[in-house]
């Protein structure tokens, strides 16, 4: 039990995702101008890492390790993923309107956010079980909707501050993001 | 009388500067020899004009006629010959169809100025129409025709009738001369708006700074138990309708809605003491207090002025300028609005007249919010005006409305206490009339 | 139906050609990889214990119960034993031992000869903090372990000259040098415990 | 001259790193030293190279409505297959790059440019293409980890360039540094183009 | 040898398979309706999902290009090729109709149009219209405090430094954002090959127009007198040119005894 | 009259008397006592860094302005401020390139990047000591006294184990202990705290909540509260860095919560996290946080009707 809560603290907290590891970059400078909409990602991204750890850690145990195929992880892993978050996408479309809006509309580009792939690789090498392989999946979604979240809250109110031009967009995004990792420095050695 | 001291949350104690004023004595301006009736007078459509180049006019006779409910009637304020009709500058900065009279000096009254009898004989509708009659409106500045006020649509079911006499602005010392001087007059009015209105209780408030206007109202209030007088802290906007009701009765004015809403009608003292005179002498509205003050101003006086008369007359009789004025303003320091010309007339609303010095007036430029919170804590209806000020200079007025930018009241005190001296009500303004215009926009 | 059947059959022509091309590089690299890994482990042994030419691995299971006999928190905190061998003679054990430092489990390798004196550790990989935890891959800190004694457990001082049993810890990485001795701890009390 | 002026395009007009700002994991994560940078440049532009080649080659084949699975499944089978290669013969490499390489799957800059470029061009060009986006990914690289390595170490490529008396500001290999330098870079190309 | 091959082609190859089928029924099962426009513009985006644009994923992109909510040059990774067929897609800049134009129909600057206070406040015409409708004495005029020019996406209108805003032609795409803006609406559409133009908006008789301003409209309808195309109308105290009669004769502008009517002279020439 | 224009701007007319400036200055001047303790304790390299950091963080911020062409508004003391207390969280033993360093970062990256005073999302002054602990642990942690025997702090001390030897209450709350040269003094931070109070240049929302909130966290966890109160820089951090404007929350709700985060932050940093001290970086983490708390508890406005929407 206890390890379970410091693999999930670990994942959201010390070992954060997006501060840290540097895993899901792309989405984390993207879709954050908007604290509705980083909340929005966040929530997908959780669901689709929870789902995404689970049916790894089922492909690689059951199928690619038994047969001799563990070199085939990263294809394997990555048409998984892409398999199921094109299925999930299209079930909400159709089964909930209200829930593709706020949710199902960031599936796609939760495909190609590395943090994905890289939690079931991660959980892979860590040699998790079961459980914990999902615990860790949850723990590092909920660290990068934490960071997502956050940094939208700077960057809307960042929207009305007079900011030299050379530094507006991308450049400010990452010295914000600096300023963040800096703060998030204080969880070394939490656990 | 009800000396607990009730106020709201928020609010601020800019600098009064009431002693300029407020120990004179009540002056009667000089009988103007020409006046300027502007057709708008009141919130709400203007008048019509009624007369004509050449007509000949008395005082209290009828020379616009309202156009529409929310509108009130216009009266001569001298008698004699009409020289004009035509549009001359308005304190609004406009130019407004105005009627300029040439004063015959002999204020012969028109007939029709009768008393109205006693106030036990009059039905509630007949002192209504007395008050429209009279052209009576707010004369606390925002001149919304009174007798609109006392025919609330009948779901609302008014029980208080409060009348303010706070007089929160500074410099300003126009209702506390009313009070002091015409107390029982104020008295009387208040009663006739309690039986207009068919209810029972009338509260006055008065901010705790003004202790000869409250022991006048007190000795002129006897021992009627239906009237209470409240003393309230002195602190900025205490004036505001909607502080004020929530200072006397604790209710809160809903969002977009009307003091009606809660059961609650506020008039300003001055309007009732207009409504007494109305009923007790039938003469209309044609005159009213205004305090002519400010660092530029030689001799600040508090005078009675009838209507149309022109401001800079009565900047000359304050012996003129002590130096030249940066800024002269229709009202007080906190919402008044500054004019570009001393050649306009009182109108009904004019509370005062203040003429600030270039040190009085200068104001540092504005700088960089350093988000100390202070617009916050002094926001009367607990706004954020920060972010509605730099939502509002990025043009985006979609999340003004979302952080309630209508519900400003716009009294200024969070630009009065910005230290980077920022225009945070002036951009909430601006704000407000965007969405306003949006919302007709989008109907 | 005859569409989705095309696409399947063109997606798997592709993904068969890319199995195919994955397998043909897999079977010329994996066993070189196999031996990188292998060669990497001897050498870091060869480190630790530079008597022995050949190591043999030692069964998990006598190691776990020998912690589980000590009482060890986690009896899995020493992953690998491998008994040195000169020739045929027994010359010494290396100790794999994963403590947790700082920055989460740290794989130390450490070297005790047949006569109970630490012939050398090595930190094999970490997640410590650069320039402060990582500092204990440097020589200065990780040849203080060489020929201590097992006789008594080691303990970390920070100042001061570090005495028999002393180790000088790591300027400003407490914790990470207390994770590495601690760890060294482990495996000498393993090493008594199988050599009573 | 399409070849030079698509080569071009990548380095520095439309540079994934500094201009279109893609790839940011990798490029933030492998660069605390400026051989990171290089090898994960290289890395990455090897891939890019084979799978823009092998898709402009198999654009005519490649079913429209399965395109992207078909893409990632050929951008995943050289990664793999670079990893591999890696493992077995430049194993160093392998470890400082670690999990950022099965991740080069999901780099933007692989699959952009495949949909946008390769899939409608020609073999050259998207040889072209590859090669300059692959250059630029790498120059972009480079230079971070030549200015996180001397600044958060005092060297370049390992070799000491500050001298024994800097004190490195560690902050530089730690995650806040990776963040301001590549904040601050971008900021100063800004300024240098606005200023042109 | 051969099991080496063939189970990693049968596996990756079935897994494939099965994926392919499933999401291929699915599409079909789950299939949703869509705006017309929005296949048309995924095609023309990279598809790399990698939201740069601030939109989650590109197909959120299309869906909101094809609503209007999105700018055609958001996407960073395409950038300029992709905006220009993104563009093509959305019809933006061909609808058929002549091109528009901004044009600020004043020319009350600091030289011509007087003052009548200090206006001390917010450098915004918004925020100056509040203080008694702003300090020029024509209250029909621009301010040229720059409203338009912050709120213009294409970097079109500027305020120059006699307090007149102006309309660079090249770049203004008759958006409208300025006009929306502007407190005075003393901005409007005019035809971009049209060189003709009153430049004057006020409403004003023309004594008063004359004492604020010295080129303002005074209503002496000498160029409605003079127009050999009978192209002036006369409303409000201004004279209003019809853009479809007017043939850039010219006469207008120099009968025009204010001036208030300016003529280009280069648009005449690319016109006949 | 008729040659010379009227002012007309939008009212209110009359503003306060106090400005940026004023404030700034006001707080400059809460921060002396602080630093009379610190030269008193620790000699006078103290002051000498000090004045380094405030030397460099006013032209650091000159030059700034003057190359962005922006005006330089170095005469509002905020540069000043941010300087001073960046050089009362160093240790008095730093050499004169660090203050510099961190100067130049909390003015230059921290502040005028995102468009200068008051724009800062966190506060400059523990952003700047946050990145020189990262960068150079070894000689941030090591506090000297004035006779240049390095010594552990006592937080250091409750952490590693210690139990024996610690400073008494008295020493504590006068200052006579190792730390950074600002955070000794209980007593003078205190005056400070206080003057910043009466002043109205700060409530005392955030020092009382952050401080209550240490001081029952630690009773709970079963350590001496008043240790934790008196050590350390939770009071420089509850009344001088948590109350910065810029970086903490305006309205009064919020300003609660975040005093409580960090409060809460810092009692778990202190009680199982890498650092002995816990202060700057809960705050920097609720600084993060600020705009979110801001979000979440916008004040209902007056009149406001609760709709079940």
């Amino acid at each position: 039990m206890n390890s379970l809560f410091i693999i999930l603290l670990s994942a959201i907290l010390v070992n954060n995702f997006i501060l840290v590891r540097f895993l899901g970059i792309c989405p984390f400078l993207g879709v954050s101008k908007q604290v509705e909409t980083a909340v929005g990602m966040g929530a997908a991204v959780t669901f689709v890492m929870a789902l995404a750890s689970a049916v790894t850690y089922i492909i690689q145990y059951t199928i690619l390790e038994p047969f001799g195929l563990a070199y085939l992880q990263t294809i394997a892993f990555i048409l998984v993923i892409a398999a199921l978050v094109q299925f999930v996408e299209m079930v909400i479309q159709k089964v909930s309107p209200t829930l593709y809006d706020s949710l199902g509309v960031y599936l796609p580009l939760i495909t190609t956010n590395c943090a994905v792939l890289g939690v079931a690789i991660l959980n892979i090498d860590a040699q998790y079980n079961f459980l914990q392989t999902v615990v860790h999946g949850v723990g590092a979604a909920l660290g990068f909707t934490l960071a997502i979240v956050l940094f939208a809250g700077i960057r809307e109110r960042l929207e009305t501050a007079p900011i030299a031009k050379s530094l507006q967009g991308f450049p400010i995004a990452l010295i914000t993001a600096c300023l963040m990792s800096i703060a998030f420095l204080g969880f070394q050695g939490l656990l | 009388m009800n000396m607990k001291h009730s106020t709201f949350r928020g609010g601020i104690h800019p600098p009064y500067r009431k002693e300029l004023t407020n120990s004179k004595k009540l002056l009667t301006a000089n009988a103007p020899e020409t006046v300027v009736i502007p057709m708008s007078l009141h919130i709400g459509a203007p008048c019509n004009p009624i007369v004509k180049k050449g007509d000949s006019v008395k005082v209290g006779q009828r020379i616009g006629e309202p156009n529409g409910f929310v509108s009130a009637p216009i009266h001569s304020s001298v008698s004699g010959e009409v020289m004009a009709v035509e549009p001359r500058l308005h304190p609004n900065g406009q130019k407004v169809m105005s009627v300029v009279i040439k004063s015959d000096m002999q204020d012969t009254v028109h007939e029709d100025v009768q008393p109205k009898g006693d106030l036990k004989d009059l039905s509630p509708e007949e002192i209504k129409s007395i008050i429209l009659n009279a052209g009576i409106v707010g004369l606390g500045g925002a001149t919304f025709p009174t007798h609109v006020k006392l025919s609330p649509p009948p779901e609302n079911k008014i029980d208080y009738c409060i009348l303010n006499g706070a007089e929160c602005e500074p410099y300003l010392t126009t209702d506390d001369h009313l009070m002091t001087e015409s107390a029982d007059k104020i008295i009387y009015g208040l009663k006739a708006l309690i039986k207009s209105l068919g209810i029972t209780k009338g509260y006055i408030g008065v901010e705790d700074n003004k202790k000869e206007a409250i022991e006048a109202l007190v000795k002129a209030l006897g021992n009627d138990e239906n009237i209470e007088i409240f003393s309230l802290h002195t602190k900025y906007p205490q004036g505001s309708e909607k502080q004020l009701i929530t200072a006397i009765t604790g209710r809160e004015v809903p969002s977009g809605g009307l003091p009606a809403h809660i059961g609650v009608v506020v008039s300003n003292v001055g309007t009732a003491a207009a409504i007494c005179d109305a009923i007790q002498t039938g003469m209309p509205l044609i005159e009213r207090i205004v305090t002519v003050t400010g660092s530029a101003i030689k001799d600040p006086n508090v005078f009675v002025v009838k209507v149309g008369t022109m401001v800079r007359e009565l900047i000359d009789q304050c012996g003129g300028f002590v130096e030249e004025p940066m800024k002269v303003i229709n009202g007080g320091p906190m919402m008044g609005m500054a004019q570009f010309s001393i050649d306009i007339p009182v109108i009904k609303g004019t509370s005062g007249i203040l003429c600030l010095t270039k040190a009085d007036a200068q104001v540092a430029k504005p700088q960089l919010c350093i988000r100390c919170g202070k617009c916050v804590e002094v926001c009367p209806v607990n706004l954020l005006p920060l972010y509605l000020s730099e939502h509002s200079l990025k043009n985006d007025f979609e999340k003004c409305k979302k952080y309630h930018a209508l519900d400003c009241i716009e009294c200024g005190s969070c630009s009065f206490i910005c230290p980077a001296k920022r225009t945070l009500a002036s951009n909430i303004r601006v704000a407000k009339r965007e969405i306003i215009a949006s919302s007709r926009k989008g109907k | 139906m005859r569409e989705i059947a095309g696409l399947a059959i063109k997606l798997f022509i592709i993904t068969a050609v890319a199995a195919v091309c994955l397998a043909f590089t897999n079977s010329i690299t994996k066993d070189k990889i196999v031996e990188q890994i292998a060669l990497e482990n001897e050498l870091a042994r060869q480190e630790v214990l530079s008597e022995a030419d050949t190591y043999e691995q030692i069964d998990q299971n006598s190691i776990i119960s020998a912690a589980e006999s000590l009482n060890f928190e986690n009896p899995e905190i020493v992953a690998e034993v491998f008994k040195g061998l000169k020739g045929n003679d027994e010359v010494g054990y290396t100790y794999k031992v994963l403590p947790r430092g700082y920055g989460g489990e740290i794989s130390v390798l450490v070297g005790i000869s047949v006569d109970g004196i630490v012939t050398g550790m090595k930190v094999v990989s970490h997640a410590e903090t650069p320039g402060l935890g990582a500092n204990a891959t440097n020589d200065s800190f990780q040849n203080q372990f060489n020929d201590k004694s097992t006789e008594q457990p080691l303990s970390v001082i920070s100042g001061g000259s570090p005495g028999d049993s002393e180790i000088e810890a790591i300027t400003g990485a407490t914790i990470t040098s207390k994770a590495i001795t601690d760890g060294a701890n482990f495996a000498i009390e393993i090493f008594k415990e199988m050599n009573k | 001259m399409n070849f030079i002026k698509n080569l071009w395009n990548g380095i520095i007009p439309e540079n994934p790193i500094f201009r279109l700002a893609l790839g940011m994991c990798p490029t933030l994560a492998v660069t605390t030293a400026a051989v990171n940078g290089l090898g994960m440049g290289l890395t990455t532009m090897v891939v890019l190279i084979g799978s823009n080649v092998a898709i402009s080659l198999l654009r005519n084949f490649i079913p429209d409505k399965v395109r992207i699975p078909a893409y990632v499944i050929i951008i995943a089978s050289f990664v793999t297959i670079v990893g591999m290669l890696l493992k077995a013969f430049v194993p160093f490499l392998d470890k400082a790059l670690g999990l950022f390489i099965p991740l080069i799957v999901v780099n933007c800059i692989i699959l952009a440019r495949a949909e946008s470029f390769a899939s409608k061009n020609s073999v050259m060009n998207s040889l072209s293409d590859a090669l300059g986006m692959g250059l630029g990914f790498t120059l972009g690289l480079t230079v971070l980890g030549i200015v996180r390595e001397l600044f958060g170490t005092g060297s370049i490529f390992g070799l000491s360039i500050l001298g024994a008396s800097f004190e490195p500001a560690l902050i530089m290999i730690l995650p806040p540094g990776a963040f301001l330098s590549l904040g601050l870079l971008m900021g100063l190309l800004n300024k240098v183009s606005q200023a042109k | 040898m051969f099991s080496e091959l063939l189970s990693p082609v049968l596996w990756l190859g079935g897994m494939a398979l099965i994926f392919g089928c499933i999401l291929g029924y699915a599409s079909k099962v789950f299939a949703v309706e869509k705006d017309p426009n929005v296949p048309l513009i995924m095609d023309v985006l990279p598809g790399a999902n990698c939201g740069g644009c601030g939109y989650p994923g590109c197909e959120a992109f299309a869906v909101a290009t094809a609503a209007g909510k999105a700018n055609i040059d958001d996407c960073p990774v395409g950038g300029s090729a992709v905006a220009e067929k993104i563009g093509e897609i959305m019809g933006i800049t061909s609808d058929g109709s002549q091109r528009m134009i901004a044009r600020v129909i004043c020319n009350g600057t600091d030289e011509n149009c007087t003052n009548k206070f200090d206006y001390y406040g917010v450098s915004d015409c918004k925020e100056a219209v509040i203080a008694m409708g702003g300090n020029k004495s024509c209250q029909y005029g621009c301010l040229g405090l720059g409203t338009c020019e912050r709120v213009c996406p294409f970097d079109a209108i500027h305020v120059t430094k006699d307090n007149i805003a102006y309309v660079d032609e090249e770049k203004c795409t008759a958006c409208g954002k300025c006009i929306d803006a502007c407190p005075k609406i003393v901005i409007a559409l005019v035809p971009a090959s049209k060189g003709v133009h009153v430049d004057c908006n006020s409403k004003d008789k023309g004594k008063e127009v004359k004492a604020n301003c010295s080129v303002g409209c005074i209503g002496c309808k000498i160029c409605v007198k003079n127009c050999p195309e009978d192209a002036f109308s006369f409303e409000n105290n201004l004279a209003k040119i019809n853009y479809d009669k007017c043939t850039q004769c010219m006469i207008c502008v120099e009968k025009c005894p204010t001036k208030a009517i300016s003529g280009d002279s280069t648009k005449l020439k690319i016109n006949n | 009259m008729n040659d010379h224009f009227l002012t007309v701007s939008s009212s209110p007319h009359i503003r306060a008397a106090h400005s940026t400036n004023t404030i700034m200055r006001d707080v400059v001047i809460a921060l002396v006592p602080a630093l009379i303790a610190g030269i008193i304790f620790f000699g006078i390299n103290a002051a000498v860094l000090t004045i380094i950091c405030v030397l460099t963080s006013v032209a650091t911020e000159a030059i700034i302005q003057r190359l962005m062409k922006k005006e330089v508004t170095i005469n509002d003391w905020s540069a000043a401020v941010t300087g001073v207390l960046l050089g009362l969280n160093l240790p008095a033993s730093a050499p004169w390139w660090l203050a510099v360093i961190g100067s130049v970062f909390a003015i230059g990256i921290v502040k005028q990047c995102f468009g200068g005073i008051g724009q800062n999302f966190i506060n400059p002054a523990l952003a700047g000591r946050a990145l020189l602990v990262a960068s150079w642990p070894v000689r941030m942690t090591s506090a000297a006294f004035a006779d240049a025997t390095t010594s552990a702090t006592p937080l250091a001390l409750i952490k590693s184990g210690v139990t024996e030897g610690l400073p008494s209450y008295m020493d504590l709350f006068l200052g006579n202990v190792a730390g950074s040269m600002g955070e000794v003094s209980a007593l003078a931070l205190l005056i400070g705290g206080l003057y910043l109070i009466i002043r109205k240049v700060i409530s005392w929302r955030i020092p009382v909540v952050f401080i209550g909130t240490v001081m029952i966290f630690t009773v709970v966890f079963g350590q001496d509260p008043i240790y934790h109160l008196l050590s350390g820089g939770l009071l420089l951090g509850a009344f001088f860095m948590a109350t910065d404007y810029a970086s903490s929350p305006v309205t009064p709700r919020a300003q609660i919560i975040f005093a409580l985060g960090c409060g809460i932050l810092t009692s778990v940093i202190r009680l199982w996290g890498g650092y002995p001290e816990g202060v700057s970086y809960s705050i920097l983490l609720m600084n993060i946080c600020t705009p979110l708390i801001e979000r979440v508890t916008v004040p209902r406005v007056y009149g406001e009707v609760k709709t079940d929407a």
